[in-house]
């Protein structure tokens, strides 16, 4: 017998969500889910539990990683019930649930506290280049350095435990037994749902919207993969400049795009931005177009006058490795593959 | 084939049975076909020649839906429906006709499933004690 | 141009020859006073002479509109004006308004058609009958419906090709062209508003297909193939003529709905929904008849009861709205719901989806009044300026109203409105 | 002005312009409801046959059929049980 | 004179032809003697037929006319009326039932229904061709209205029927007037509440001089009809004299000893034996609750107002039509019904709403500050086992407001509702939105499975397996339990009793026809309306109390009456006055006359109802009723036989 908690709607509502209250339960936003199948009912039933408090259900619950926001639940909700941005909440508020550290809730919850964050870390980069006499040369060889500790530790120290703590909940609380051969079996799963967001194709009219979150994912770990391994700032291999320079741009161009329609707000999954999708979505672009330049200043030989642009480059770095990636809304990239696998190894 | 049913004449009341019989129909609550009512202001009008001159005519029964304690022309109604119930029982032995075949019940505005039952009920007693 | 104005008086007014607007007329002229109605329809007797049996009694509905038309149409204190519109009202004074009211030429003189349809015999035009909610065709010279008042003839002048076939076969010689627009001028004590409601559109839900997919249709629709004026004289679906054997209601069309812009309950689609099942029933035995609802509201006198009958019959209620509806090739119906009882979206296969579709004023009365403007209530029906104590008084001293233009009602509901608004009408006129 | 009583058509007729659209729809129309009719001489059909034979949609010769019903000029016949589709005929 | 008669027989749309072979019908009984024509037809009420009938009577001479259709209760006035309009007397028209009593009844039997209605039109025919022209008699009728109930329904009604310059007298039980309306305080939609519109109501009929207006009043006895009932009203003093001195009184209800429930407060609180319900409540002078009061003096020591010399006083009033608005009772539930009278924090929806107005600040119930409450629907409604099928239609938009109006009111208050499904029709949607968005939480339960009070530790817990969510069991610990009551018929309907008014299914009042007639009963002269009739809000009341007030006047406002002639007749040839007929007549309308020779007896036509008792009393068989005769009676026997 579940007890009603009404107090964690508020609480959800720190994560953005509203409205939904406003729920009378007629369906239709399951309805017209198109990713909502018999076995997988969402997102109304979330929105109950949310609605009544039910924690422990939505804890373990894969529902709101199912979902990929085309808003068609909102749009159609005749109580203008937002189950579209209850969903994007409860993805706020679950990452938050799996971050042993609590940061991430602390960061989602509080905007002052994340800017502060980001002036910290800022001020640190500061700090640390007047330190290195502002040497262009080691701040970048640091820099570098400092992005694979930086990757290595985020993953080791807060992504890993996180994922661990999300499978307990999702796995191991609820006790379904799954045999080691289908973690093996399902393992593909993961890998395909993290590269291709196959799934989100499953939302009507959503080709496009798929392609540009495809490539953007391709850009952002082609750019990871040339600057941390192949460490494009200080390669002269013309492939790896070329690729370098194809990965950034592509980062910028579209994140140019996902800004526009945010602006705009004419699509419903772009109607109600909270800061942290805000903050992700501009780092990533400053992050391609900061990269781009740098590079392009290398090559034209014009980065020894304008170091300062390296420091702001390295600044968006840091921030995006130290505050985005392990406590933002980079973690949907992980958590909602991880998701996939999770169903995939849970169905039987 | 359907066994055939027995005829059967009500006497209804236009204020208070009528509404109960009608409202049968409305409720498709189903009776015997061969039930025929004939409508009149209160059940402690009936005569007793009138019932007699329905069984001369080959009805098998005569039901009285009185009004009972509804009747809008005052409380003696149900009482006076009894006396001529009693008395055209009396005139029934005395010409030989089964008295069980003469009954009455108050059917309020409203009841219109006790009426069906009791012209099933009276139908299946007539259907029963028929001699042929 | 008018060819002259005419001049009248009268006590009062009724705008909307419904039943509400008739209910009302008939009060106040048997109490003597004279009675004008303007109903802007080739016919009195408003939506509900159009339906096919009435909740939670089954009476056909022309059995109780038909007599109050014909003693509405019969009466000598009341004068009906069809084809006709209230241009505006001016408040003169206390209990004093005057109002112009503009009649469309019938091209039929009225008096002298004998209703036999020998003009819509000839008539070589089909256009859509809007009387039968465009399942079937009609004429252009036409009796609106067998049970009109007046059941005489007249010419839709959009779609008639001046042939003149009618005019050559009218044996009283009552077809005539040359009717003008006639301008009335008159001079009123009090107006009683029963414009009555509108229903809701449903294209403007794209999601459900209406219009593209023939096999869904409106309640109304559905309502006329019940009646015994109905077009098809059996029911069928129009997309193919088949004889539906597996039939869907989808409640809330158009009501409660934030998105369309009605977040109001229309208060009678359960219950018309769940009346209409129960005849499909009776009509076609072997049909099944789902009906998909959020909440069935079954409130009123007699209706829960009428509800549990339904179940009892076997119409199956499932909880959850319809998301979406897309056609088979054969022209099934596939409809997307979540089955709220279980908690899982489920498909349904059906043959015949009928749309429940909602209430919405009719806003024609706000612009009549020059002076004074007439209030709407936030949904833009007409406001009730005290609705708990007299709720038939409007924001205009000596305007009332009566019946559905003051929100969704049932027909109950609506005559003892008009009731009320007749009533409160008279002892205006008397009050001294 | 003395209007001709009988005639009054033609008074109209000077005065308003017939909309194309009206015209348009009388020919169609007679169009079809020739095309039906010619049909049903042969045999009767259903709506389904109808639809075959003519080549227009489906729904359109449900309006155009059900309003010769009402009309008089054709009738309903026979329904297959099997598919619950009536054949239709003409009225003779 | 031979009878040309005329036969319509109603298709009904199919509601009679689907089971009845009209045609057959017609083709028995074309050849009947008599008979001159025989139509079917597919409406015989619409305006077309009326029109054929009217031209068929009077181009034919017809002297008889019979339709066999729906029900009389429907139709018979409207065919009455059409042969009226030809110029024939009404009562050359007789009504043949093929509807309800054929084809209704007997759907499952084609055949059968048909024989059934070649018979009940053979026998209508009978009939028709013993008819008489009868002409009725014209009364006069007293141009007063009496209104039973001083609830909203019953001030307005009064308040309309004096605006239309037709005196009344306002009857109410209670010593204080506003009825159920008075115990609200916010009314939904205008936020009102319900002692400002009383106020506003009774300042309104104060106002009109021709308004009578007797509170603690109850009508013990009627006699007469339509036209003129005799009313006998019995008027419990105050034992306080007119003019009180408001001062002292105060004093006088804190020194009465004696403390009883108080009703008003649906028994939450206690009052004094001298009280009144709420300050400015009206009339404005309190009230000695005799039946409680110990006599003991001490409210008579104190203030000079106070008089236990009034004495009941029986007030005898004749008025042409009665108005009942007698109003409503809410629903007690059973003990232990959801933990009532079982748990002491389980109150019904009336007493919730008493308990946020007796409250400030803090919501506060038997010493405990209130968080939590529990709202528990369809208490007494729409059950599955006990009788009350129907749905009270007010109480969800009830619930939900007082709600609402609590969380406004009170702090950090939760509500949640189990509900069986909402029910907020009409414009009242808009307030269940506004509940949802505040946060209220709702459950839904199956009809069958009810929520469930339980206390375990001195807390209880409402549970339910909610259908919302996939049936979940699902509870919470509440401060208070709400059972939102519905509305029932009043226990005590004694007044009603006196005028045998008829109850439906549901036990509220019958009116003759939901949409034809829907404030009369089949009493000629009674009207009803509000929630005697069936649970309504208080728009719905007002709505049928102005329709109900229009009826009244319209039997009263002419001053005259026509009534059905249908009265007995004394064949003095064969009555040898026994007196019998006169024992038998339950309204003193047959005396002893002298007639040339004989002692015979005579009828008086204006106080006759045509019951019909007297006849089978008689034992010279010298009386028949008019349309009632032996012939009459005995050929319809004929013809139903076959």
């Amino acid at each position: 017998m579940a007890a009603i908690n009404p107090e964690f709607g508020k609480e959800l509502n720190r994560y953005g969500a509203f409205d939904f209250n406003a729920c009378y339960n007629c369906g239709t936003c399951t309805a017209v889910c198109s990713l909502s199948t018999e076995e997988d009912s969402f997102p109304r039933e979330m929105v109950r539990f949310s609605v009544l408090g039910m924690k422990d259900e939505i804890k373990s619950s894969l529902k709101p990683w199912l979902c990929y926001y085309c808003g068609e639940c909102s749009t159609n909700c005749p109580q203008e019930a937002n189950p579209g941005e209850l969903m994007m909440s409860l993805r706020r508020w679950l990452t938050t649930e799996y971050d042993w550290t609590k940061l991430s809730g602390l960061l989602y919850r509080s905007l002052p506290l994340t800017i502060i964050g980001f002036i910290i870390i800022a001020i640190g980069v500061l700090i640390f280049s007047a330190l290195e006499n502002f040497n262009l040369q080691s701040i970048m060889h640091i820099g570098h350095f400092f992005e694979i500790i930086a990757i290595a530790s985020v993953f080791g120290f807060i992504l890993l435990p996180n994922i661990i703590r999300m499978w307990w909940l999702i796995i191991m609380k609820p006790r379904i037994k799954v045999p080691l051969m289908k973690y093996i079996t399902g393992f593909g799963e993961l890998i395909v749902h993290m590269f291709t967001q196959k799934r989100s194709l499953g939302c009507d009219n959503n080709q496009l919207r798929w392609f540009e979150h495809f490539i953007l994912v391709i850009g952002y770990l082609g750019l990871l993969f040339t600057t941390v391994f192949l460490d494009w700032f200080s390669n002269d291999n013309l492939f790896v400049i070329v690729l370098g320079y194809i990965m950034s741009i592509i980062i910028f161009i579209v994140t140019i795009d996902f800004m526009s329609d945010r602006i705009k707000k004419q699509k419903e999954m772009s109607k109600f931005s909270q800061p942290s999708d805000w903050m992700f979505v501009v780092w990533l672009f400053l992050m391609g177009l900061t990269a781009f330049i740098v590079r392009l200043f290398i090559d034209t030989g014009l980065i020894e006058q304008n170091i300062w642009l390296y420091l702001f480059h390295l600044t968006i770095l840091v921030q995006w490795a130290l505050i985005i990636v392990p406590f933002g809304k980079w973690t949907h990239f992980l958590y909602r593959s991880f998701a996939m696998y999770f169903a995939k190894i849970k169905s039987q | 084939m359907k066994i055939k049913s027995a005829r059967i004449l009500v006497f209804s009341t236009e204020k208070i049975s009528d509404p109960a019989i009608d409202m049968a129909g409305l409720l498709k609550l189903h009776y015997p076909p061969t039930v025929y009512t004939i409508s009149i202001p209160c059940s402690s009008g009936v005569k007793s020649r009138w019932i007699l001159h329905a069984f001369e005519k080959g009805f098998d029964g005569v039901f009285i839906a009185a009004d009972g304690s509804d009747c809008p022309y005052g409380e003696s109604c149900t009482e006076k429906t009894g006396k001529i119930i009693g008395r055209t029982h009396e005139l029934m032995k005395a010409m030989n006709i089964e008295p069980a075949r003469l009954r009455m019940a108050a059917i309020c505005s409203v009841c219109s499933e006790s009426f069906v039952k009791q012209m099933k009920s009276f139908n299946e007693y007539l259907l029963k004690n028929s001699n042929n | 141009m008018p060819e002259k104005i005419i001049n009248a008086s009268y006590d009062a007014l009724v705008i909307g020859g419904g039943i509400a607007g008739g209910e009302a007329a008939l009060n106040l002229a048997n109490n003597g006073f004279k009675v004008l109605i303007v109903e802007k329809d080739l016919s009195i007797g408003g939506k509900m002479i159009l339906l096919s049996k009435v909740f939670p009694t089954l009476d056909c509905s022309a059995c109780i509109t038909t007599p109050k038309v014909s003693e509405i149409s019969r009466h000598k204190d009341i004068t009906i004006f069809t084809e006709s519109e209230v241009k505006y009202i001016v408040k003169t004074g206390e209990k004093s308004f005057n109002a112009q009211v503009i009649r469309n030429p019938r091209y039929v003189i009225t008096e002298d058609c004998t209703g036999c349809q020998l003009c819509e015999q000839a008539c070589p035009v089909i256009v859509s009958d809007q009387y039968q909610y465009n399942l079937v065709g009609r004429k252009a010279a036409f009796i609106p419906f067998s049970i009109a008042s007046p059941r005489v003839a007249a010419i839709d002048i959009e779609n008639c090709t001046l042939c003149g076939a009618c005019e050559k076969v009218c044996p009283t010689k009552c077809i005539d062209f040359s009717q003008e627009i006639q301008e009335y001028d008159l001079e009123i004590k009090t107006v009683v508003i029963a414009t009555g409601f509108k229903l809701f559109d449903p294209l403007l839900i794209p999601r459900y297909g209406y219009g593209i997919y023939k096999n869904i249709i409106t309640s109304m629709q559905m309502e006329r193939q019940l009646a015994p004026t109905r077009p098809f004289n059996t029911i069928l679906r129009p997309g193919d003529g088949k004889v539906p054997d597996r039939i869907a209601y989808v409640l809330c069309t158009g009501s409660r709905d934030v998105t369309v812009g009605n977040p109001i309950c229309s208060q009678i689609c359960c219950m018309y929904s769940i009346k209409q099942a129960q005849l499909l029933m009776g009509a076609l035995p072997m049909a099944d008849v789902t009906i998909y609802y959020i909440n069935i509201r079954s409130f009123g006198k007699g209706f829960e009861e009428f509800y549990d009958q339904a179940k009892g019959m076997g119409v199956n209620f499932v909880k959850g709205k319809i998301g979406k509806i897309r056609e088979k090739d054969n022209g099934d119906l596939i409809m997307r719901y979540e089955d709220i009882n279980e908690n899982v979206v489920k498909e349904a296969e059906h043959d015949m989806v009928v749309l429940s579709v909602g209430v919405l004023p009719n806003t024609d009365s706000a612009s009549l009044f020059t002076d004074g403007e007439l209030k709407l209530d936030p949904f833009s029906f007409v406001f009730q300026s005290d609705p708990l104590a007299s709720p038939a008084k409007t924001s205009i001293e000596g305007v009332f109203v009566a019946g559905t233009a003051t929100g969704p009602m049932d027909i109950p509901d609506s005559i003892l409105s008009a009731g009320a608004a007749s009533s409160e009408a008279m002892s205006y006129l008397i009050r001294k | 002005m003395e209007i001709e009583k009988g005639k009054t058509y033609k008074y109209l007729r000077e005065k308003r312009e017939i909309s194309q659209a009206a015209k348009d729809n009388l020919k169609q129309f007679i169009k079809i409801k020739k095309s039906i009719l010619d049909a049903l001489q042969e045999s009767d059909l259903t709506i389904d046959q109808l639809t075959q034979k003519l080549s227009i949609p489906k729904h359109e010769v449900v309006f155009y059929l059900m309003s010769l019903v009402k009309y008089g000029y054709v009738q309903t016949g026979a329904v297959d049980d099997m598919d619950s589709y009536f054949s239709y005929k003409l009225k003779k | 004179m031979d009878k040309k008669i005329g036969v319509y027989i109603c298709h009904c749309g199919g509601n009679i032809s689907d089971y009845v072979d009209v045609e057959k019908v017609k083709q028995s009984v074309e050849n009947d003697e008599g008979i001159f024509l025989v139509k079917t037809t597919m409406f015989a009420c619409g305006d077309a037929n009326q029109k054929e009938m009217v031209d068929d009577i009077t181009k034919n001479g017809l002297n008889g006319v019979v339709v066999a259709s729906c029900s009389p209760k429907l139709h018979l006035i409207t065919f009455r009326a059409v042969t009226e309009r030809a110029n024939l007397n009404k009562y050359n028209y007789v009504h043949a039932n093929i509807r309800e009593q054929a084809s209704w009844a007997h759907s499952d039997d084609k055949s059968g229904a048909t024989e059934t209605a070649i018979r009940l039109v053979k026998a209508a025919i009978a009939k028709v061709r013993l008819a008489q022209p009868l002409f009725p008699f014209v009364i006069k009728s007293k141009k007063a209205v009496a209104v039973i109930g001083g609830g909203v329904a019953g001030l307005r009604a009064a308040i309309e029927l004096s605006d239309m310059g037709c005196p009344v007298t306002l009857i109410e039980r209670e010593h204080f007037i506003g009825g159920r309306v008075s115990q609200w305080n916010l009314l939904f939609t205008t936020s009102e509440t319900g002692k400002e519109l009383v106020t506003k109501l009774y300042n309104e009929v104060i106002d009109r001089e021709n308004i009578t207006l007797h509170t603690g009043s109850e009508v013990i006895s009627s006699t007469g009809n339509i036209g003129a009932f005799k009313l006998k009203i019995k008027k419990i003093p105050r034992y306080i004299k007119q003019e009180c001195h408001k001062g002292k009184l105060q004093e006088a209800i804190d020194a009465c000893p004696v403390t009883v429930d108080d009703s008003f407060n649906f028994n939450i609180t206690g009052r004094k034996a001298i009280y009144h319900n709420f300050p400015s409540e009206y009339p404005q002078e309190p009230v000695i609750d005799i039946k409680n009061c110990t006599r003991c003096g001490e409210c008579e020591k104190i203030c000079p107002s106070v008089d236990f010399s009034q004495k009941e006083e029986i007030i005898e009033i004749e008025v042409g039509s009665v108005l009942m608005a007698t109003g409503f009772d809410s629903y007690t539930p059973s003990d232990g019904e959801f933990g009532y009278d079982q748990f002491e924090n389980v109150v019904t929806l009336p007493q919730f709403k008493r308990i946020i107005e007796l409250n400030d600040k803090k919501l506060i119930f038997k010493g405990k500050e209130i968080k939590n409450i529990a709202y528990i629907y369809c208490v007494g409604s729409r059950q599955i086992e006990g009788e009350n099928k129907y749905c009270s239609r007010y109480c969800c938009t009830s619930a939900i407001f007082a709600a609402i109006h609590t969380k406004n009111k009170f702090e950090n208050i939760n509500n949640y509702h189990f509900t069986r499904g909402i029910r907020t029709y009409g414009k009242q949607e808009v307030l269940y939105a506004e509940s949802l968005k505040k946060g209220d939480i709702y459950l839904q339960s199956y009809e069958d499975d009810p929520p469930v009070v339980t206390t375990v530790n001195d807390k209880t817990l409402v549970s339910i397996n909610d259908i919302l969510t996939s049936k979940s069991k699902m509870s919470v610990e509440a401060d208070l339990v709400v059972l939102v009551t519905g509305m029932v018929p009043r226990a005590d309907n004694s007044v009603a009793a006196l005028f045998k008014l008829p109850k439906g299914r549901d036990k509220f009042f019958n009116e003759i026809h939901m949409k034809l007639r829907p404030v009369e009963t089949v009493i000629d002269g009674v009207t009803i309306c509000g929630a005697c009739q069936g649970p309504k809000n208080i728009m719905e009341s007002v709505n049928s109390a102005l329709s109900a007030a229009a009826k009244s006047f319209s039997y009263v406002s002419k001053g005259v009456l026509e009534l059905e002639p249908i009265i007995a007749k004394i064949d003095k040839d064969d009555c040898t006055w026994c007196g019998q007929c006169a024992e038998a007549c339950p309204f003193d309308a047959i005396k002893m006359v002298k007639d040339e020779k004989k002692d015979i007896a005579a009828i008086n036509n204006s106080v006759c109802k045509g019951c019909g008792m007297c006849l089978p009393v008689c034992p010279t068989d010298a009386i028949d009723l008019i349309a009632y005769s032996n012939r009459e009676i005995e050929s319809m026997i004929d013809a139903l036989a076959g």
